[in-house]
């Protein structure tokens, strides 16, 4: 797969953990795809952090309102029934507990559910814009990455070395190799990239998993 | 006091070493003429508070490369590479605030809470320095205030009174920021009579605003 | 969830025992429908959050008279005498917060803050109880969130995704309230069809409303 | 001085207080008087806790409208320029110091700036309202009343004996016999009423009354 299909296969596969009537916030990058791939039938009110909800498809070229972005600074559209407000509003309801899914990527994650997605000390300090405050406040936190970084390296681990973006909150690992469910007893493997197996999963991971019993093959 | 200035008697009020606000997210809902005003004047050493250093060559990011901040108070300095140069290298001090609790941190000065507690940070190395308040079992940050001198906003609309309306997602911190310094100077791009915006639409009342700026549309 | 619903349906889900809030100031902007259902319906043993109790014969007021009300959490019950009759005789229980207090604590349990700090009650009755936290000198109350099981609201208008506009000084602690319940019913009299509400006049976004029930004019 | 004399009086007197372009919240009864006598060239702006500035006088019998009433109920109009908000935003403005002056009745206020305005323990207890957020947010708190309760009894004391509704915000203190200014050292009496000595107002008074140098006859 090239770096392209892995992104499209992680979307799709994150798109079906939505649920009709979810509200939905998508982090910055591979997390924006997932909005292409909300299955039929379901409906779900994209939130943007910047201030509003009913975020739509980018506006066709010529049509783009330069007051009108996402998070990333992208030109959007609003959908009918969405509506705006200030940055106090757009995180009182993320910390409030009003975004059923936010889908975020990571650097590390660990077995614990801890996530470092917002520096690399010393080397690359982007920040943590809203992220902290959505994984503190969503009511299921989806990590969307590639399964391992350059050259292999584990990113899902016994314990981050990064610091933190938030303690304890992710609920599920979506990779283009597995999806994984933070348990209290650990990760908890319940699916598999098609042609893989358990234990290629396991040899791409640091942390240990433990295998479903009733493992699937991802369907995407 | 007058509310509609020019852009020169606006830029008077701003002096080097100040604390300013600045509204905006990546740029959209910023004052960029009186962003454009400041590096004209030159003006230095400024503790900037906003969500964000946007881009080299657009808006708050203008005066990064320009060097006139000090310390700049956000929460993403990612889209601009030229803040993370400055900031590795010591040449400008940079404190990341996440961005829902920058939100309340200027909300709270504003409205004369004297903080909040909020779960965001927990764990992480935001929580530095700050004070853990538990409330049944559940643990909390405690985050102060946080004011400026002044607060540079940017809204579609006013009146000659100072009500200000917003353009969808070119509100963000804007609102916030009205409320929580000593002089407030908002850039506007339509200017109309007193009445003429209902009172119903006002999304911040003119008596937060105490200068107008007409910006360009 | 089908959001347009009949009265009947909507106070199905209001059961004895509940804490509700109900918006409204001395009952401008209270859902006088919905509080009729209340009455006829008689749910009893309710705790209240609200501003205040109304008057005997409107509004929240109605409930008092009718002793449905087990305690009242409010600001104010100067304008209606049997709330404080019933207060002094021991009927009903009533826990009197300082209206800006009661503002910030159903923010603060809609934005999923631990608790505000102010300066409202120190050195009175209010602060019995409560811890105090000084910063630089200066002490504060810690106020907690207030939260509710249902919420009854009361709009001017809405759109069939419970987008909500409200009238004139009918807003008051409805927009508050939307955000700090498990259910949100509002009451509202004009219903319109998704996109002919501005998303940029929206001052209750429909994500926070689970219920729509048409009220009078 | 009939009932209604004294406090047009009182109401009189205060509105010299205030200056052009102050944000002014009156409370609800004689305070709310205190709009009718504003200087001519004088242009307060009208905060009212329910939700908005810009409040204007009483409307024509027939348009009142019952989505537009003051703080204690009655129908009001909105001055052209005004604005609404919710409950929140408008203890903001409020507690946050962006009201220049409030003005509130009191059962008591003592010496030391204390006031008591929100219950009679046992008797009557209406409730704090917005009285409390309004004495510790506004920069200037001005007592208007009545000098002395029914019986020629003092209300202004040496120390409030009623629940405080706040410590130490009283600034200035109206009534029918006199201005008083409260100070670090104490009440300052700074006017005396037409035909009233420093001695009469004393009198009338619990607390020590430091006599201004230049004491003057109120002007109303």
């Amino acid at each position: 797969m090239d770096k392209k299909q892995i992104r499209e296969r992680i979307a799709k596969r994150v798109a079906k953990e939505l649920k009709d009537g979810d509200i939905v916030n998508l982090g910055i990058g591979m997390p924006t795809m997932v909005a292409n791939f909300i299955p039929e039938g379901v409906e779900v009110i994209l939130q943007s952090e910047n201030g509003f909800v009913g975020l739509g498809p980018a506006p066709a070229e010529g049509e783009e309102d330069p007051d009108l972005t996402n998070a990333g600074g992208q030109p959007v559209t609003i959908l009918p029934g969405g509506a705006f407000f200030d940055s106090a509003q757009s995180f009182a309801i993320i910390r409030g507990g009003h975004v059923d899914a936010t889908v975020l990527g990571a650097l590390q994650v660990d077995e614990k559910g801890n996530l470092a997605n917002w520096m690399i000390p010393g080397k690359m300090v982007p920040g943590m814009g809203g992220a902290m405050d959505l994984t503190v406040g969503a009511k299921k936190v989806i990590i969307a990455m590639e399964h391992t970084a350059k050259g292999g390296k584990p990113k899902i681990l016994k314990q981050c070395t990064l610091p933190l973006t938030a303690k304890e909150q992710v609920n599920l690992i979506v990779t283009e190799m597995a999806v994984i469910e933070v348990t209290k007893d650990g990760l908890l493997l319940k699916e598999v990239g098609r042609g893989l197996t358990a234990e290629d999963v396991q040899n791409a991971t640091e942390a240990q998993l433990i295998i479903d019993p009733n493992l699937k093959e991802m369907d995407v | 006091m007058k509310k509609v200035v020019s852009l020169e008697e606006a830029l008077d009020n701003i002096r080097d070493g100040m604390t300013v606000m600045i509204g905006g997210f990546l740029a959209v809902g910023s004052p960029l003429k009186i962003i454009d005003g400041l590096i004209e004047k030159g003006v230095k050493d400024l503790t900037v508070i906003a969500n964000d250093t946007a881009f080299p060559d657009r808006g708050i990011g203008k005066l990064i490369v320009n060097k006139q901040i000090k310390k700049a108070i956000v929460s993403h300095i990612g889209t601009n590479p030229e803040t993370g140069r400055q900031m590795n290298e010591g040449e400008t001090e940079v404190e990341l605030v996440p961005q829902g609790t920058l939100a309340e941190q200027i909300r709270a000065a504003g409205a004369g809470l004297g903080g909040i507690l909020t779960p965001t940070g927990l764990g992480t190395i935001v929580e530095q320095g700050k004070q853990k308040i538990k409330i049944d079992d559940k643990e909390f940050l405690l985050e102060l205030p946080l004011k400026a001198d002044i607060a540079l906003i940017k809204a579609k609309k006013a009146d000659k009174k100072g009500n200000l309306v917003y353009n969808k997602s070119a509100r963000n911190f804007n609102p916030l920021m009205a409320t929580a310094a000593d002089l407030v100077i908002a850039e506007v791009e339509e200017l109309v009579e007193v009445g003429e915006i209902d009172p119903d639409e006002v999304m911040t009342p003119g008596i937060f605003v105490d200068m107008i700026v007409k910006g360009g549309e």
